[in-house]
Order: structure tokens, then sequence, then C-alpha cells
């Protein structure tokens, strides 16, 4: 099991939990579960977003590995100037 | 539309073309005669960086229609470096990292050619308002002063 | 402070910049500076009005004109086959239904010459049924105003809105309990804050040449920071598959953000496609301003408590951002950014992402951090004061550390905020005296910095050098750190390193250009590619030496036996294995394609003096000093000058710089002569310190640089006005009549 | 478009009094140029003047000088004559636009584009220079305030035009200045401007003085009542205020783009004030 941060507004769409707790070896399991435990929050993993390991952030990475030693926060997509 | 033939000379070679009554010389210079090295980034004399020397003064091209050029000479950023040797300008820039896009970089060193031909020994504030008509949005400025002023000071030293 | 353990020979030092003879002497290939056999003119038609319904565009009399070659309209894109993310951008390149902003482009023509391509363009018949609009964000956000799109719900809201509304996206971010913060506090301070939208003002106007051939492949050349992105979006576009265009990036003459997306490219793509001939565009700077993506104009609230001994003990903020015509704010970034520099137990903010009849917002430099900062950190500078605190003391002793948790969740490993604080408070600027009617401000700011998809390819050359290749256009100086990367990484010396920027047939994704990511991961990347290389070449040497490849290993720019047991041989140089290529295997290179992660976020606290004249409220920018963490600077003198030109840029919007609208939703300023960008002689020196807190995510300790810069000066400005001119300023930009009146509204009230 | 460069000013007048349609005249061409180019104006001929020898010469004339329509701001500002007898005017010149600029664009040009903004005419308008309008039905003296009769708009006829413009002689102990606000150092246009020129007698009391103000009203306007201000006085504190109060009196401005009505009006007096203060010790100085 990890934990995971959501952001505010993302929390709110996911039953107003800000720290969920799901079964995932990496992040493509992570999204793919977030999306199917709480619909609410599918649009918006679509759309695109940023995953925060240990204060690294990750785009489009479904095999970078996480376990329950590891910060892990879901994000706006990180995108710059 | 009927177009007028000019006569002119450019960094001393002769050169004819024919241009529309409303081509300014900054498209006759990029689009006729390919010298691109004088930029468009305004096209109302707000950004220097067309900065060209008509008959001796520093002037922006797109100020200037193509018809006007007969029998004028004209000095691009082209004819600026003799040979293989760049001007002193052109390597102060280089070592000063006076450039980042480069886009400014030919209108900035035709203008201060010609304040260095004019006064070989300015100080800061007079480079900077003589160089207030060439925009610049990468460096803040600050390189390129640096510059100048490193270029006068080997150019004095040479003269 | 924060040295690197390792000693560098080739980073960190102040080559020439490979592609710098090419500039200076005006033969670098720019936009608008290319062009083809047979090329016709492309043009745009655009909407005068800020919001208008398209009842029907009738071109037959334009395409009826002789030398008229194609004619383009938003019909002329097929959008059932867009893929829905790009459905916005399509319609932003051409208007459809509706034009949202004046300068919207409603129709486009190619034609034999410029003449005759403006002739056609106003024998295109547009039939507009004019509609009420709205430029200001705190209007757009109101209930009865007009509306941009009939279907915008506003997003992430929890319940879901039922009306539609010009809010399209709803954000919060922190942690901790706000109300038992504030409960904590000594002293509360609350403002409101504006700012102006602002453009990037590159100097270089959007321009491509675009060479659609009979059999459905194209060729297009454009300024870009990204030219695997406008691939991919133009193909998208135009329904065509990504390996038949092919796009190369040419010189860029400034992005800042603004070339992150595409405006004129698919069109040209058409044009061509219709005329059946190459076709280049070149944007005016009136269009430039008019139709390209300035930034956010905003509306925030900050409130901030600390207690007397000068501990923050809650932040909130508000941020409405608008987005201009299909709200593409950064408000999201501005929200995550705003208290990212402190260490805060409760901390709330919230962003609303506005529509309003302006142009597709795109990014600039740190997108929406510079605002929240300004807000931020003029509550900040008000706060040390009311405390009687030290300014620098007061954000050291609530900043942002390793172990911190960010204000927008994930916890700080190495970060360098309280270095730049430290160095700033050493520094002499800090020190010097006042004089009459002057100020000095201080501000920090935040910004993340990013990685992301990069492919680089290094070829070994028999004579012993090098090519780099990387699909990462050089916005600024990028081929110099390249070479220097390389150089340090391969032993070898940076005049024998060429970087060139490949197009997009040539190597695998690139990320755009943002992010200040380039010398971070195209770097990242190169050294990897170079640590393949050179285990290419150790083979190579074990094979010409006949023993195990383990055997062997690569030190100073050499290979060599490994130890004793190895075998006694001579190290084989570099050049030597290279000029051997031929009879050991064929071409050295190597590769690396890679998703870079590991970007290390970016601190910075800048300082500013002041003099504000009392009788007109002209500000003049007496003496400026920029300290930031650049992790390592690989190139210092592009370092420092990223730092200048941010810092420079924030001035401008601090003082001048704004998109000025008239009751008719028309731009009033839509050239430079209006917009008033800083020129030389605003200016003074800028003054750079560099700070090298190594990012661990980097083998070489690389931060991106690019960005923070712009993060921290309108703050630091606004501290340092409002001190001179003995009145807060809360709004941008601070121009003389309003710097006067706020002033005169003081002296009065 | 057509485009004549002719070299007399005969042939120049022919030109305009044959041509029906829509005529520019090109001095410098730093506004006509940017007004092609918008599409704001479409002319049918365009007639360079700069071929015009007379045009280009500034000449000396009963102790003033005769500066030819045609003459740039960069070769005024180099005329040691002309710098030393109306120093305000020629730094007036100067601050339109940039070096750049200056190597094209005309005092004359700015007087008949009729800008309400132009730098050099509140200088001009203070120095008390005359305008040499010639036409097809010969020339006429007039004074520069007359040309421009509202935002964009002469007072020219057709097939006339400035042929050149006259800066008169000035007593001893007199001087002028012209100062602008602008938000920027350079670059920008006048957001206000003041133009003073003054003339004391030994005992340093004004015994002359005339103000202009630019870009706070249609026209750049010559304020009487700010010349009186200062006419009998020492120019000392209590003078320049009233002068300063007259000015801001006077300002009739709009809110725009560039500045707000309250700014302009405030900035109007404050800039009368110091640009007096300058012509005051430039005339000590004589």
């Amino acid at each position: 099991m990890v934990k995971v941060m959501l952001w505010g507004s993302l929390a709110a769409l996911a039953e107003g939990k800000p720290e969920l707790e799901i079964e995932a070896k990496n992040i493509k399991q992570l999204l793919q579960r977030l999306a199917e435990d709480h619909p609410g929050l599918k649009p918006v993993l679509e759309k695109g977003v940023s995953v925060s390991i240990d204060g690294m952030m990750y785009n489009d990475a479904w095999f970078e590995e996480i376990s329950s030693e590891n910060e892990i926060c879901i994000l706006p997509r990180i995108e710059g100037g | 539309m009927t177009q007028t033939h000019v006569s002119t000379t450019i960094n001393g070679d002769k050169v004819e073309y024919l241009c529309e009554t409303d081509e300014t010389l900054l498209d006759v210079l990029r689009d006729t005669l390919s010298l691109t090295g004088s930029k468009e980034g305004c096209g109302s004399g707000d950004c220097g960086a067309c900065s060209v020397m008509l008959d001796g003064r520093l002037v922006c091209a797109c100020l200037v229609l193509g018809v006007e050029a007969q029998d004028r000479k004209i000095e691009t950023i082209e004819g600026m470096a003799s040979g293989d040797e760049l001007h002193p300008l052109q390597q102060k820039f280089l070592e000063h990292a006076a450039l980042q896009c480069g886009i400014c970089t030919p209108g900035f060193l035709v203008a201060a050619k010609a304040l260095l031909d004019e006064n070989p020994d300015p100080t800061e504030t007079e480079v900077r308002y003589w160089l207030a008509g060439n925009l610049c949005r990468c460096t803040g400025y600050d390189k390129i002063i640096r510059a100048v002023m490193d270029a006068a000071t080997e150019m004095r030293g040479q003269a | 402070m924060g040295k690197q353990d390792r000693d560098f020979k080739a980073v960190g030092t102040r080559p020439l910049r490979p592609d710098g003879v090419e500039k200076v002497t005006g033969r670098a290939k720019f936009g608008a500076d290319l062009s083809a056999p047979g090329m016709l003119v492309g043009r745009f038609l655009r909407s005068p009005h800020a919001h208008a319904r398209i009842r029907s565009i009738d071109t037959s009399k334009a395409a009826a004109l002789p030398g008229v070659k194609a004619v383009v309209t938003g019909d002329s894109f097929d959008i059932t086959k867009v893929s829905s993310g790009n459905h916005d951008t399509l319609a932003n390149v051409m208007a459809r239904d509706k034009a949202l902003y004046e300068g919207h482009a409603v129709a486009a023509i190619a034609a034999i010459s410029v003449s005759i391509a403006r002739k056609a363009l106003k024998l295109i018949e547009v039939d507009y049924e004019v509609l009420p609009h709205v430029t200001d964000v705190d209007e757009a956000m109101a209930a009865d105003a007009p509306l941009l799109h009939e279907n915008m719900f506003t997003a992430n809201l929890t319940p879901k809105p039922t009306k539609p509304s010009n809010i399209a996206n709803f954000y919060e971010f922190g942690h901790g309990d706000i109300e038992a913060g504030f409960a904590k506090a000594d002293v509360i301070i609350e403002r409101s804050f504006k700012t102006a939208a602002t453009h990037q003002g590159y100097i270089e106007p959007h321009a491509c040449l675009a060479n659609m051939t009979q059999d459905g492949q194209g060729e297009l050349w454009c300024c870009t920071q990204g030219h695997f992105m406008v691939r991919n979006v133009c193909a998208d576009l135009m329904g065509m598959e990504i390996s038949k265009l092919r796009v190369t990036a040419s010189e860029i003459g400034g992005g800042f953000g603004g070339k992150t997306t595409v405006f004129i490219d698919p069109v040209a793509l058409m044009l061509s496609k219709l005329a059946g001939k190459p076709v280049k565009i070149v944007m005016s700077r009136e269009e430039v301003f008019k139709a390209s993506g300035p930034t956010s104009s905003t509306s925030m609230r900050i409130k901030i408590g600390a207690t007397n001994d000068g501990r923050l003990t809650a932040c909130e903020g508000e941020f409405n951002y608008q987005g201009g015509a299909y709200a593409d704010s950064p408000v999201q970034f501005g929200a995550m950014s705003a208290f990212a520099c402190y260490d805060l137990e409760h901390v709330k903010t919230v962003g609303y992402d506005v529509a309003a009849n302006r142009p597709k917002n795109v990014a600039y430099r740190a997108p929406g951090a510079p605002m929240a900062a300004f807000a931020v950190e003029s509550v900040m500078a008000e706060m040390a004061d009311r405390l009687g605190l030290d300014q620098l003391e007061f954000r050291l002793k609530n900043a942002a550390t390793e172990g911190t948790r960010s204000s927008y969740g994930p916890t700080y490993n190495s970060v360098g905020l309280t270095e730049t604080i430290k160095a700033a408070q050493s520094h002499d600027h800090y020190s010097a005296p006042l004089g009459a009617n002057q100020g000095r401000g201080i501000a920090s700011g935040f910004w993340f910095n990013f990685g992301g998809q990069t492919a680089v390819s290094l070829n070994v050359q028999e004579d012993g050098t090098v090519n780099v290749t990387v699909g990462t256009p050089d916005i600024g100086g990028s081929r110099a750190s390249m070479g220097l990367m390389v150089a340090e990484e391969l032993g070898i010396e940076y005049d024998n390193i060429r970087c060139i920027i490949a197009d997009t047939s040539s190597l695998g994704y690139n990320d755009v250009t943002d992010g200040s990511r380039t010398t971070f991961s195209s770097g990242l990347a190169l050294i990897n590619a170079a640590k393949d290389a050179k285990a290419k070449m150790c083979a190579r040497a074990a094979r010409i030496w006949d023993i195990p490849a383990e055997a062997v290993e690569w030190k100073d720019g050499c290979v060599q036996p490994a130890g004793a047991n190895a075998g006694e041989f001579e190290p084989m140089s570099f050049a030597e294995i290279a000029a051997n290529a031929d009879n050991t295997g064929g071409p050295i290179a190597g590769h690396h394609e890679i998703n870079a992660s590991g970007a290390g976020v970016s601190f910075g606290t800048h300082m500013v003096d002041v003099e504000v004249d009392p009788d007109t409220g002209y500000v003049k920018i007496l003496r400026y000093t920029v300290v930031q963490d650049a992790g390592k600077a690989v190139h210092p003198a592009y370092v420092e000058g990223q730092y200048q030109g941010g810092a420079v840029q924030g001035i401008g919007w601090a003082l001048n710089e704004e998109y000025i609208y008239g009751e008719d939703g028309r731009l009033q300023n839509a050239g430079f002569l209006d917009y008033r960008m800083p020129v030389a002689s605003d200016l003074p020196m800028i003054d750079t310190v560099i700070v090298e807190v190594p990012n661990p995510g980097h083998p070489y300790g690389v931060r991106g640089v690019g960005e923070t810069s712009i993060v921290p000066p309108m703050a630091a400005i606004a501290n340092a006005v409002s001190q001179a001119a003995g009145v807060r300023m809360t709004e941008l930009p601070m121009s003389p009549p309003r710097v006067l009146k706020a002033m005169d509204d003081a002296k009065g009230g | 478009m057509r485009f004549e460069a002719p070299t007399s000013l005969n042939a120049a007048i022919e030109l305009l009094e044959n041509e029906a349609g829509v005529v520019r005249i090109l001095a410098g061409g730093t506004d006509v140029l940017v007004q092609l180019r918008s599409g704001q104006v479409e002319p049918d001929l365009i007639v360079d003047i700069k071929r015009i020898e007379a045009m280009q010469t500034i000449t000396e004339e009963d102790g003033g000088f005769r500066i030819g329509a045609a003459v740039c701001g960069a070769e005024l500002g180099g005329h040691a004559g002309v710098c030393k007898l109306w120093p305000g005017v020629v730094e007036a010149v100067e601050l339109i636009g940039s070096t750049q600029v200056q190597g094209r664009a005309t005092m004359v040009g700015n007087l008949c584009n009729a800008s309400p903004a132009a730098d050099s005419v509140p200088a001009m308008v203070a120095a008390g220079a005359t305008a040499r309008v010639t036409g097809p039905e010969g020339s006429r003296d007039i004074p520069v305030e007359k040309i421009a009769t509202g935002p964009g708009q002469t007072s020219l006829g057709r097939a006339e035009l400035v042929e050149s413009v006259y800066l008169p002689a000035r007593g001893v102990h007199s001087s002028d200045a012209y100062l602008r606000f602008i938000p920027r150092t350079e670059m920008d246009i006048a957001v206000v401007g003041a133009g003073i020129s003054i003339e004391m007698d030994g005992n340093g009391i004004c015994t002359h003085a005339r103000v202009a103000l630019g870009a706070v009203g249609p026209r750049v306007m010559l304020v009487e009542d700010a010349a009186t201000a200062l006419i009998g006085t020492s120019i000392d504190e209590a003078a320049l205020e009233a002068l300063a109060q007259a000015a801001s009196s006077a300002a009739t401005p709009i809110d725009d783009k560039r500045g707000t009505v309250d700014f302009r009006i405030k900035v109007a007096g404050v800039l009368a004030r110091r640009a007096a203060i300058i012509a005051v010790q430039r005339s000590r100085v004589d």
C-alpha cells in the first residue's frame, strides 16, 4: 500500500479525502486504481497530472516504482515558459 | 503594380533592384537582396533590429522606402566584418556573452558601431541612451553595455 | 556554500558559444529569414470585434482575385478528426462560430505578393453579430458577465456547478488548519492586489515556412521553443500521420514561454496544401500583441498571520487569473508557488481560472508565479515592517529548507533558499545608504523547474571531434552549455565539440524548451550518451589490446588498463580510438532517450533600490542585485544573462508594461512604442550572485535557471517603491499616474 | 502609389497641384511610413522632398536660423549655432524617437504631423518660430502654432507645404528649455510637454516669456497666463508657483493609454516650473 496526497480540489473529487491508501507498485498502477476507485478524479487524471515521488517530479512515467516508503503527491501537470 | 528601378551602393557594392513604391528598404534588403541580417521586430522604428547606415547616418531600414535608396550608400550588418576578421564589437559581443537569442544583435552592432565612429570614448550613460532605440528582451542590456564599452577601449588602443 | 565535491574542468568555464559568429555577422537564420523557390505569402484576416458570432464568411471575391492561390477559414480544418485536447488550439488558430477577442483569426489567404494578399483580405466579407464582451478578470467572474462559452462549467468544483460561467477551473492547495493558524497569530495582514496582463515581448515575431506536397508529406520551418510539439499538433490539426511532417526549428529570436504553442503554423500548412506551393507567414508586431499569447491579468487576496517574534502561523491566498478566450491561465502554478518559499504549518491557496475576451493565455517565464510572488512578498515586507524585523531576517526565519513540506504538497529535498538570503545579507548592496525619496525592496521567489522527454545523439568523428545532436531549440546559449557538459564527460576539448539542433525526423521526441529544462534534461541525456560512447570506446580499446572489456577503464579522456593484472598498455587517447573506429567495428556513437526526472526546484532573492519622483510618480531603478541558486552554473556568463534578463523583464512588468483595453474591448497599445518594455537607458547594471547548492537529481548538480529570475522582481520593486513613496502599492504596473495618485491619495487621506 | 523625388520646390508644388488623389509629403518619413504600413493612409502620390537642396540646409538669417523641412534631428543637433541660440528647441527635437529616428525625423515633419504630443512643437511655439508655407500662390510666414488645427489636422491648403521653419534671434539675457514627461527615459510619446522661453533684463527681471504645453489638449497650446505669471518677476518661488498653477489650469487633457487627466494636469505644472528653472539658469550663463 502506498499513501498518496491529493491537492485540495482534487481531494474534493475523491470524496474529500486529502490522503488515500492505494495498492500500487508503480505510477501506472497508481493512476489506474485512483481512476477506478474514484471516478470523480478520472477527467483530471486523463487531462494529465504530475506525480511527485519524494519531491522529484514525474510526468508520463508509468513504470516509476513506488512503495510505502515514498512520499507521493498528485499535482497539476507541471509546465513552464 | 509597376516597379521602380533603383541603383544604390550596399556595403561598398553597386546594387540594382526593382521594388514597389510602398516597399521599405528593409523589405528590399531581406526579401529582394537576401540580406536577412537586418531583422524586422516591429516595422515601426521602435525596436532597432533593422538598424542600417544610410549615407553615414544610423536609421531604421523599416522607416526608409526602398525607392529612397537611389544613389545612396547603405551599410548593413553583412558589411561589418572584413573578410575573415570580425569587427572588435562583434568579437566583444561574443566574449561578453552579450547575446542570448541573437535576434537583436545585428541591430545593436550596427548602432554601436555608429556610436563609436562618432564618439570613441562614450560614458556608460551615453552608450545606454544611444542604444535606447534597440530593444533586447533577453539580456537586460548589462552585458551588451559592457561589450560596447570594452570594444571602445580596445579600439582606442588600436587607433 | 553548497560547493560541489568534485572538481570540474570544462563545466563552470566561459568559452565562446559555437553559434556566436553566425549571430554577430547576421548569417544565422531565424524564422523569417527562410525562403523557398516559388514561395507564396500568407496573410490573416482578424476579427475587429472583442466578441462576435460569425454568421458567415464569404471568401469568393478574394479567391477570384488574380494572384490569390488559396483561402483558408475555420471550415478548412476537419475538427471531427482532431483530438479533443487540441480543439481549443484549433479554434484559436482559426475562429469557428465565434470570434472571442480582437485579433482572433477568421480567415487567411496565400498570394503571390504582399500587395495582392493585402487586397484580397479586403475582399473577404464577414458577417458578424457583435456580442457583449468582458476583459477584466473580476467582471468576467461576475454572475451576469457576458458568457464566452455556453458549455464552460467550472471543473474541480464540488458540487458540480449547474450553470455555465467564465470560470473554467478551480484549484485548492495547502495543508494544516488555516483557522487554527490564524488564531495563533499576533498580527494578521490581509490585502488585495491586481496585476495587468503582460506579453513575453520577444523581439522576433512568429514566422514559418510551410511546404506541403501533393503526396501528403510536409515540411515546416519555424521559430519555436519546441518543434516536436509543433509537428504533433500540426499533424493532428491537418489530419496527417506524424512521420509525414518534418519540422525544423530555425534560430529562435526569444520565446520566454510565448513560443510553446502554435498560431500560424497549421494555417501555413493548410494554405500550402491547398495552393500546392510553399507558403511563408510572418506575423506583424501588431498581430503578435493582439493574437499571440500574453500572460494573465490577475486579481488576488493574501492573508498572512505571524507571531510577534516573526514566525508565520498561517498563510492564505485567493488567486483569480484571467486566462484569455479559452481560460488557459497558469493559476494553478500561482496558487502552488505563492507560499513555496516558506516553512508553513498552515497554508491554503485557492485559484480560479477565468475566461475573458482576450487572446488565449500562453506561458510566460515561470508561468503564474511572478504575480503570486508580487502579492505574497508585498505582504511579507509589510509584515516585517509591522513586526519591526529586518526584511531578510524575517524571511530567513521562515525559509523553507530540506525537509520542509512545501505549500503545494511534496517535501523538499536539498534546496538553496536560505543560501540566497544569506548571500543577500552579506552583499554590500544590502547595507548601502539610501537618499531622499529612495527605497529598498527585497523579495524571494520560487520555481519548480522541469525535466521531460529528451532524446539526443552523439557522434564521434574519425579525427577525434564530436558532433552532438539535441532536439531542444537553443534559445539563449544552450549549445554552449551542451558542449561544456560533453567536454566534461568525455574529457576532450570544448572546441572539439559541435552541437546542432536536429529536425523532428532525426531524433526521438523532445519536449518543448520550457520549464527551465533544457540544460538540465538535454544535459542529462548527453552525459548519458557520452557514457554510452565511452563504454563503446573502452570496448574498442580492449579489443585492440585483446583483453576483456572489463579490464579497461576511462580516465582523463583516455582508455587505460584497469589495473596491473590487465596488462601493460599505454593509455589510448580519445582521438586514437576514434581514428581506428573503421577497423574496430565502424562508427562510434552514443545515444540516450529519457523522460528526465529529478529537476531541482530553485529559489532566488532579489534586492532593488529605487527613487520615486514625488511630483510625477516616476520610478527610477538605481541598483539591482539578483541572488539565485543555479545548482551548478554550467556556463556562468549565460547563467548571469538569465538572471539579468529575468530581472529586467520583471522591471518592465512592475513599472510600465500592460495590456490596455478600451471600452470597445480593443487593445489600445499593440506596439512596442506604447507597450513600453525597458530600454537600455532605463536601467543600471544588474548585479548577480550565483549560489550553487547542487541538485541531487543531476550528475553535475544542475538546476534550471531560466525562470526563477522573473519571480521576485515585481514584489521587490513594489516593496522599494512603497517605501520610497510612503504608501503601499498594490496594483501593477506601478506606472507614474498610478504612483502619483497613490501618493496624493495617501497625503489627502 | 506613385513616388516622386523632385529636386526643386517648384517641381514639388507642381506635383502636389496636379495630383487629385491622396498625397503625402515624405521628409524623414518616421510618421508616414508607420501610417503606410498600418494602412492608416493609402496615398496615391508620395513626394520625397529630401532631394531639394534648399530644404536640406540650415541658414543664418537676421540673427536667427532658417531650418529646411528636410533637415533631420541628428543634423540639427550637430549645428553649433542653433544649439547655442535655441537649446530648448534642439533638445526637444532630439527627444523625438531613438538615435535611428533622429537620423531621419525632421522638425517640420513633427510640426505637420500635427500630433498634440509632438515634442518639438511646444519648444518652437515658445521660441516664437514661424513656418514658411509655400503653395501655388506663393509663400507666407505664419506662427508655428497656426499650423496644427487639431489632432492630425493642419491649416495647410491643397498643394501647400511647409518649406522651412524660422527660429528668430533672441536677446542677451534670454534662453529656452523644453521638458517632457514619459514613463521611460526614451522611446515614448510625451504624456505632457512644456516649452518655455524667457528674456530677462539686466536686473534679472523677466521682460518677456512664452510658455507652450503639449499633450494636454487637442493641439499644442500657447499659455499666455503662464507667461504673465513670469513677466515682471525675478522668476522667484512665487512666480514659479503661479506659473505651475497657470499651466495646470490651462491643461484640458484626456484620459488615454498614455496618461490620465489628473496626472497630466498636475504634471503640466510640474514640468512648466522645472523648464522655467532650466531656462533661467541658461539665461544667466549667456
